[in-house]
């Protein structure tokens, strides 16, 4: 073994207990030199959450490790320590990034003191101090504003603002070993690339290794120098990142280079019919007041979603973009009448939602279904995959009984999963196999309109590539509706027919998805476009744009100007409020919100 | 942890069942016979009677054996009553939650505010001695509240979570949603205080035939075992251990079949 | 007073009971604890003599009242009071009190017990400061009896404004005449009385008399075994074992005036008008005696700690008859007479029918009483075996009381608690339809022998031609059983070992308390004399 | 969170005057009345009875009374115990302190026991001591408590001579040291009830919570396992506990009855069951009432708790 290897696995097996001869992983070794990069692939269920969870010991409930797993970090052996040791090390010297962010934060204790907590376990710093670290760690993964961040409650951040208090957390005491299971998957690209800098930077400075688990073969391939293929919890490769990035990113199946060229595909829009749109917004703003303690009178308000107006219509699919926090999910919650506006409108079918109607919201709730962002949360622990899935066939009276139960398993085909997996608990499922029943839950119910919220987000290049068609076709064959979240571009590129870019809680942009992704005219919008991994190896030297300066919008003016790349940006931006302005002369076409846009000749 | 088997609970509770069955055919006395109430009266456990005698020289184990058919009969449907009611009313607390919630949870309030001896001493006063199964409805029906705030307690906190939301979001209707997805996790708060319950309530059945509400003289209770002891738990013990100890096997032995039916159940769902 | 007699006097007797005084001022007392209280604080003008008597003035001891002299014609007596009596706080105690203790006595507001033994009484008058009058509308045998009820009160302390007596300051802080002042009560907790120092008849030996009330019998009785209280007036016979495991505690066996009684209902309990289908037939009644054995109800309960009674008369009443023949035990006659009457045992439970109606019967019993509950469920299985069906109806005790006077019910567990003077069986089983009789006849038995029996009986100015009518009244009540007597019961008090006890009076064991005295030897903490 | 509160008070008034006016009409549903005896003592007569009855104004109908009542009520009159020969309020006024100062400490030591009992319990939930302690506090649950007080009665204060037996001051003695002795078999005797009560609750909602996704994460940051129990967990899992301390506050405060009434000790349960005897009907709809007040008041407070350990549920109560 390497003798400046940082973390030696050898021999790593992980039962199931209730079969046990059901190996979740079987029989992996790997090293990770110091200050290495080691890039951890392969499909969706294979086990590569559980090498993380085996190699710091927390394995959930279920599963159990073989007693002839080694696994050795610097010259520790872990499965030798005792509790207070192993504890001792975990944060400390081995720190790990939980794939779903959701469940992995208490949800009683506001992010300022889970991270204060961590500093205060090791001892590294306490009271003010403690916060002061706190804080400036905080803004070091981009949350704005952290003071007010901190005290919130998780359940009252965004998911992407949760991935990186999970990151947060987990740089906080730069640990030697990093496990980082999908650590941006709800990140836009320029955030992604700011957080993969700064584990790069962390690498190189501190001699800290990574183990980034991920099914991004570009961010793998970017920042990983070597390569493990898990599958079917046996490791099946093992070599330099170009190899091993280059042949699967060429394969045929299951390629992201598919979805990709595929994606350029012009959309479809024979379907659309603009005129009668299933559901639209009238200047819809949902603000959140958020109150730190018990007694307080809200502290202050957030404004989620600020004056938007969208329409989709039978046959189309809205792709939303924004930057986490942007308010892309609570637009969607709200359009579904799962949020209550605070002003404005949503009109479903013709006719305004009201959310405490609760006879109206019965019977639209068939025809509106949601994949929520945490997907893994989304499902009762308590019941078995089978039972949700006959279950959401029942309740939509599309099957019953004995037919529902078999309803079921084409379902699970049709997400790609195997039925075997019918009779499992959530909680015994991987993240990947747990979005795929939320989507197939969603499904079930054959709704008019289907808002998919990051859907794919934990799915390998092959499932999402199945998905992404199976779902294009429902739309083309069926004329489904869509609204879909993703800060994949590719994804939505791929799915879109029409697009509109979020930011502060605005649309800023909004038009064809061709005319949006492929020609954005907005200074965010190409800023999105710009740090897309390429999956070859990056040079740092591209510096990615600072975060730490204020993005909080200006009392007045565009609230894009402190940050806005834009030649022609002037003192102008400041004084008026840009609103959207169509830049074609189609009416139904391409508007931004800027000032500094030049406009069609005619107008 | 799903293999476990029923066991030794199980064969408990059966058992208690059983004797309460086959009393007439296990008592060695006729429960209610008094056999020399001047001579064999009070007497401690001996190889004649195995639990002892009372003050009427009555055979302590017959009298528990018969005993078991009232106290597990009262008790399992007080409790029956108890929890439908605390659950109906905690559960639609929480699920129609403003007004409705306002009202019933004021109400819960106030039926605790008002003091259980009150109302028993209005239904002695209005009706007179009540049949057991009356009685057993009069206990659970003033049992009901912490269950019923237990229950809305516990809907609201998992009315909140992602996967609740997300099934109502799914457009699951309210009473299935509650049963298909809250009752999933509010079992084991409700297992609790349905086993607490159940050990509440054979005491209550005790007390209560102070009031004349109990079970009438000559028939035996567990509960009116222990009063004829009249306090003198040291002095004569064998009227308050034997009935304790059935009562407190009951209890464990229901609750312990409780939680393993309820790990199987978490299990068979399919 | 020398220091000497100080320190043998002293000392703090601390009462356990399982109920409190319903008030301290004698016109307001209906409860013994009351009593106790009230007797402790309050002197009567004359009390009566151990051997309570009730007839003329024999054996009365003279209290604030020194001397008496009869007018020639008996229908006044003229009472001279102590010229040392004095209040509490002070004031001597004058004809006025004597006067107003009687109007108090007599204000139907007040609802004094005592009223009844007054109705003889035409005035009582003050003439001068020391001298009382009280006048008599005809002569009788319990005329001076009469006088021994009447408790002086402290006129200059009554509500000027003539307001009730219940809620004045007088029944809040009493000041009364006798051996102990008032202190401090707490209702339903705690009393406390400290011996007066001027008493006239002499300071008692101790220094406080306390009473802490327990409802529960059980703790009233462990406090006494744990030394935390002194007296404890009854001990159920249970709890004797318990009682002589302790060497501190000594027993005392006395006299009670309670008896109980199985009563059956003469009118049918849904309408009063109509007699009771069962027991307005006196051969039922009597099959039912016979087949009761009361003599194993009295031993399993009590085993020798009460008499078998067999009419309404208890032993320290001077009528008291031990030649009284109750029904005998008879079961096969029971069984032949039930027989004869159309009930025939059924094989089905064993219980008698007639034309298809089951030979079955509540009986009434209060929530309070185990002594009684115990008799009825030995009485209930003793009837079983005859195949008559008694159920037991348990009701809390007012409920109990509201029904037995409503005549609800079928069989009554009743109990009553009498006095010296033979006469208030008027009351208990007189006929309803006579004038101040009856009225607590909840059966409506009604026999003329007896009301004419009685009526010589509470005539005869002889002793024992009182006792002969009265033995005439009891032997027809036993012969016509309107109810089964049971038990007369035999009191038996625990007392913590230290105390030197003069007598134990039957009447009221407080009425010695006054020369009670303890042990120097034998001195607890709480016998120091209190600091102020 | 201040609206809500107001207007909880404001049902919290509205609850009250429920209780208090069934109270009223209930007790006057028994038979007999304050002035009704159930003396069996021959020559006590019941006609007498009439003239208070009149001076109290109970042969009035029930709804005078009851409006004379509420009349009362609102100028801080709380009637005239017969019972107790005062003014309710004096009655109440010096026996709730001593039931708050029972039932305070039997609670709050049963709660701080029920919780750490139950919390390890459920933390190792596996483990055989768990296991039997479960047993054990179910069998203390389910033990009737009155014969636990009066065993610890026997034992500790007959056998043992340990204790006093009963009330809360030795005649001639005074003072803290003494109060504190008597206050420890009626406080232990609730305590053990209560401590099985919560153990039971605790135990179950901690052996929910040990297994969710975040307790892992604490862990996978260092969190000491004591920190990860007693911050991240307790506070997930005492909703129960808290939810069911309010309903028993509420019943303690007339429900300690049977300890009371076997300590002697003189607080509001015994008075409310002797007052219900003897049908003191201004003295029962005043402990009602105060009753009643503290069960607002102990469930408002155990909901805010709920709320404060729960930040989602924190927009109603
Ligand atoms: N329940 C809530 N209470 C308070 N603030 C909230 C709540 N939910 C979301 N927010 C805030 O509203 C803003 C928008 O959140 P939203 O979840 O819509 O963002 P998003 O665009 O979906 O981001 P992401 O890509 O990170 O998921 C964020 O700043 C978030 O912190
Ligand atoms: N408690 C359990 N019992 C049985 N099987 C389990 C249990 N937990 C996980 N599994 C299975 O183990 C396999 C590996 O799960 P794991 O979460 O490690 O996958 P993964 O590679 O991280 O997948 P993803 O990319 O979807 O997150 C999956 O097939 C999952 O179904
Ligand atoms: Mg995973
Ligand atoms: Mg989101």
């Amino acid at each position: 073994m390497n003798a400046l290897s940082a973390l030696a696995i050898r021999n790593l097996s992980v039962r199931s207990t209730r079969e046990a001869e059901h190996h979740i992983i079987d029989d992996v070794s790997f090293t990770l030199a110091a200050g290495s990069s080691v890039g951890l692939v392969g499909r969706s269920g294979a086990g590569k959450s559980s090498i993380g969870n085996a190699v710091l010991g927390l394995l959930p409930r279920g599963l159990a490790l073989d007693p002839a797993s080694r696994i050795t970090l610097g010259s520790d052996e872990l499965t030798a320590l005792d509790a207070e040791s192993l504890r001792r090390i975990r944060g400390r010297r081995l720190a790990m990034v939980f794939q779903e962010p959701l469940t992995a934060l208490d949800p009683s204790m506001c992010i300022g003191q889970q991270l204060t907590a961590a500093l205060e376990a090791h001892e590294v710093a306490r009271g003010h101090e403690a916060d002061e670290r706190a804080d400036a760690m905080l803004a070091t993964v981009g949350l704005r504003d952290t003071r007010r961040i901190s005290r919130r409650f998780a359940h009252q951040l965004s998911g992407g603002q949760r991935q990186r208090v999970l990151l947060a957390l987990a740089l906080l005491l730069r640990p030697e070993v990093i496990i980082a299971d999908e650590p941006t998957t709800a990140l836009d690209a320029t955030l992604q690339a700011q957080i993969l800098d700064m584990m790069d930077a962390l690498r190189s400075e501190m001699g800290t290794s990574l183990l980034l688990i991920s099914h991004d073969l570009e961010v793998v391939g970017e920042r990983c120098e070597r390569v493990l293929v898990l599958e079917h919890g046996k490791l099946v490769d093992d070599g330099p990142a170009e190899r091993i990035i280059a042949s699967r990113l060429s394969r045929g199946s299951g390629s992201a280079a598919v979805a990709r060229a595929r994606a350029v595909r012009p959309s479809d829009e024979s379907l659309s019919d603009p005129s009668v749109p299933l559901v639209s917004t009238r200047a819809l703003s949902v603000h959140y007041r958020i109150a730190a303690r018990l007694f307080e009178r809200a502290a202050f308000t957030v404004h989620a979603v600020e004056q938007v107006d969208v329409r989709i219509a039978r046959g189309e699919c809205l792709g939303i973009v924004g930057e986490s926090g942007s308010g892309k999910s609570t637009l969607a919650r709200a359009l579904l009448g799962l949020e209550n506006p605070t002003s404005g409108s949503v009109t479903v079918l013709g006719r305004t939602l009201n959310v405490n109607d609760h006879v109206m919201m019965r019977a639209l709730r068939r025809r509106l279904q949601l994949v929520p962002q945490d997907a893994g949360a989304s499902l009762t622990p308590e019941r078995s995959v089978r039972w949700l899935l006959a279950e959401a066939l029942e309740v939509h009276a599309h099957a019953r009984g004995a037919a529902a139960l078999k309803r079921v398993e084409s379902l699970l085909a049709e997400v790609g999963l195997e039925a075997a997996l019918a009779d499992r608990l959530p909680a015994e499922l991987s993240s990947g196999q747990r979005q795929r029943v939320a989507i197939a839950r969603a499904l079930a119910a054959q709704p008019d309109l289907l808002v998919c919220d990051e859907p794919v987000s934990n799915l390998d290049a092959a499932a999402r590539e199945s998905l992404l068609s199976m779902l294009d076709a429902l739309r083309h064959d069926r004329g489904l509706a869509m609204l879909l979240i993703s800060h994949d571009l590719g994804v939505v590129r791929r799915l879109a027919t029409h697009v509109a870019v979020m930011y502060l809680g605005r649309v800023v942009e909004q038009g064809l998805a061709r005319d949006v992704l492929d020609d954005p005219r907005m200074p965010y919008t190409q800023l999105l476009r710009a740090s897309v991994p390429t999956g070859r190896p990056r040079t740092p030297a591209v510096v990615s744009e600072e975060r730490d300066v204020p993005r909080a919008a200006p009392a007045h003016g565009c609230s894009f100007y402190p940050r806005c790349a834009f030649p022609l940006k002037d003192e102008g931006c400041l004084s008026e409020h840009p609103v959207l302005r169509p830049v074609t002369l189609d009416p139904n076409g391409h508007t931004v919100a800027c000032l500094k846009v030049p406009l069609p000749p005619s107008l | 942890m799903t293999g476990r088997k029923l066991g030794t609970p199980a064969l408990v509770l059966g058992g208690l069942g059983l004797a309460a069955l086959l009393a007439p055919l296990i008592a060695p006395h006729d429960p209610v016979a008094h056999l020399d109430p001047v001579l064999r009266a009070l007497q401690a456990p001996s190889s004649a009677h195995w639990f002892g005698t009372d003050p009427y020289s009555r055979d302590v184990f017959s009298r528990l054996l018969f005993g078991a058919r009232a106290s597990l009969g009262i008790a399992t449907l007080a409790v029956a009553v108890a929890l439908t009611l605390g659950v109906v009313v905690g559960a639609a607390a929480a699920l129609r939650g403003g007004f409705v919630d306002a009202l019933l949870m004021r109400f819960t309030d106030a039926a605790l505010g008002m003091p259980r001896l009150l109302l028993l001493l209005l239904v002695v006063a209005s009706t007179g001695p009540l049949p057991a199964a009356l009685l057993a409805a009069v206990i659970g029906g003033t049992g009901w509240m912490t269950t019923a705030r237990l229950v809305r307690q516990e809907t609201r906190r998992l009315l909140a979570t992602e996967h609740v939301r997300a099934a109502a979001a799914l457009g699951v209707p309210r009473i299935r949603l509650w049963r298909g997805h809250i009752l999933p996790g509010l079992l084991p708060t409700l297992a609790v205080a349905a086993t607490l319950l159940f050990a509440s309530v054979l005491p209550v059945e005790a007390a209560l035939s102070f009031l004349g509400l109990g079970v009438r003289a000559p028939d035996a209770s567990w509960g009116n075992i222990i009063l004829e002891a009249e306090g003198r738990v040291l002095r004569a013990w064998w009227l308050v251990l034997f009935p304790t100890i059935a009562i407190v096997a009951a209890t464990l032995s229901a609750n312990l079949l409780a939680e393993r039916v309820g790990a199987r159940y978490q299990r068979d769902d399919a | 007073a020398g220091d000497a007699s100080r320190n043998s006097a002293g000392g703090t007797v601390v009462v356990a009971t399982a109920a409190d005084a319903d008030a301290m001022l004698p016109p307001l007392v209906r409860t013994t604890q009351g009593r106790f209280a009230s007797e402790l604080l309050f002197d009567p003008l004359v009390e009566i003599g151990a051997s309570l008597n009730t007839v003329g003035d024999t054996d009365f001891q003279p209290r604030l009242a020194e001397r008496w002299t009869w007018s020639a014609d008996s229908l006044a007596i003229t009472f001279e009071l102590n010229a040392k009596a004095k209040w509490h706080d002070g004031r001597p105690v004058t004809a006025t009190d004597v006067e107003a203790g009687y109007l108090a006595l007599m204000d139907s507001v007040n609802g004094a017990a005592a009223r009844a033994n007054l109705s003889g009484v035409e005035s009582v008058t003050a003439d001068g400061d020391r001298r009382v009058i009280i006048r008599y509308s005809a002569r009788a045998p319990e005329q001076f009896y009469a006088a021994s009820v009447i408790f002086p009160l402290p006129a200059h302390l009554l509500p000027s404004d003539g307001g009730p007596l219940t809620t004045s300051a007088l029944a809040r802080n009493p000041i009364g005449s006798g051996p102990f002042r008032f202190v401090a009560w707490e209702p339903l907790e705690r009393l406390e009385l400290a011996a007066v120092e001027d008493y006239y008849r002499g300071r008692a030996p101790l220094d406080r008399v306390i009473v802490t009330v327990s409802p529960e019998p059980a703790t009233a009785q462990a406090k006494v075994w744990a030394e935390e209280a002194d007296v404890i007036e009854i001990v159920p016979s249970g709890d004797i074992p318990e009682a002589l495991s302790h060497p501190h505690v000594r027993l005392v066996t006395g006299n009670g005036f309670d008896y109980a009684y199985m009563g059956f209902n003469l009118r049918d309990s849904r309408n009063r008008e109509r007699p009771h289908p069962l027991f307005a037939n006196l051969a039922l009644r009597r099959a039912i005696a016979q087949a009761v054995d009361r003599e194993q109800v009295v031993r399993a309960i009590f085993d020798t700690l009460a008499y078998l009674a067999n009419a309404p008369v208890v032993h320290r009443q001077f009528t008291y008859d031990s030649t009284i023949r109750a029904v005998p035990l008879d079961r096969a006659r029971a069984a032949a007479v039930l027989d004869s009457l159309g009930w025939r045992v059924d094989a089905r439970d064993g219980v008698r029918r007639r034309n298809g109606q089951r030979l079955t019967f509540t009986a009434l019993i209060p929530g309070s009483s185990r002594n009684r509950e115990r008799a009825a469920v030995l009485i209930q299985e003793q009837l079983r075996s005859v195949g008559v069906a008694m159920e037991i109806e348990r009701t809390e005790n007012r409920t109990f009381t509201q029904m037995r006077q409503d005549g609800k019910f079928d069989v009554v567990f009743g109990g009553w608690l009498t006095v010296p003077s033979p006469g208030t069986v008027r009351g208990t089983w007189g006929s309803s339809t006579r004038e101040g009789w009856g009225n607590l006849n909840d059966g409506r038995w009604e026999n003329p022998a007896f009301d004419s029996a009685v009526q010589a009986g509470v005539n005869a100015m002889d002793r024992n031609q009182a006792r002969a009518n009265f033995s005439r009244a009891y032997q027809v009540i036993a012969d016509d059983v309107p109810a089964l007597f049971l038990y007369e019961l035999r009191p038996v008090a625990a007392v913590h070992k230290r105390f030197v006890i003069p007598a134990w009076r039957a009447d009221g064991w407080w009425r010695s308390l006054h020369e009670w005295s303890i042990d120097p030897a034998q001195r607890l903490p709480r016998d120091a004399r209190p600091a102020n | 969170m201040l609206r809500v509160l107001t207007t909880r008070l404001f049902q919290a008034a509205i609850v009250v005057w429920l209780v208090v006016t069934a109270s009223f009409v209930l007790i006057r549903l028994a038979p007999g009345d304050p002035f009704f005896s159930s003396l069996e003592q021959a020559g006590v007569g019941s006609e007498d009875a009439s003239a208070m009855r009149q001076r109290f104004g109970y042969e009035r109908p029930i709804s005078e009374q009851y409006l004379r009542y509420l009349g009362g009520l609102a100028q801080g009159d709380f009637g005239w115990s017969h019972s107790r020969a005062r003014p309710v309020r004096e009655v109440i006024a010096a026996l709730l302190p001593n039931t708050l100062l029972l039932a305070g400490t039997g609670l709050s030591l049963g709660l701080v026991f029920g919780v750490l009992i139950g919390t390890w319990q459920g933390w190792h939930a596996e483990s055989r001591w768990s296991r039997y302690s479960d047993r054990l506090m179910l069998g203390l649950a389910s033990v009737p408590e009155f014969i636990l007080a009066l065993l610890l009665a026997m034992v500790f204060a007959l056998e043992l001579r340990v204790l006093p037996v009963s009330g809360m001051h030795s005649e001639g003695v005074g003072g803290l040291a003494d109060l504190l002795q008597h206050l420890v078999l009626p406080a232990g005797t609730l305590c053990l009830g209560v401590t099985a009560l919560l153990a039971r609750h605790q135990r179950s909602a901690t052996r929910h919570v040990r297994d969710a996704e975040f307790i892992r994460a604490a862990r996978a940051s260092g969190i000491s396992e004591g920190r990860i129990v007693w911050r991240h967990a307790l506070r997930n899992s005492i909703a129960p506990v808290l939810t069911v301390l309010g309903s028993l506050l509420g019943t303690v405060a007339s429900g300690t009855l049977l300890i009371e009434r076997i300590y002697d000790w003189p607080g509001m349960g015994r008075a409310m069951l002797e007052a219900v005897g003897q049908r003191d009907y201004p003295l029962v709809s005043g402990a009602v009432l105060v009753t009643s007040l503290v069960v607002v008041a102990a469930t408002l407070i155990s909901d805010l708790l709920v709320a404060w350990a729960n930040p989602r549920l924190r927009r109603s109560l």
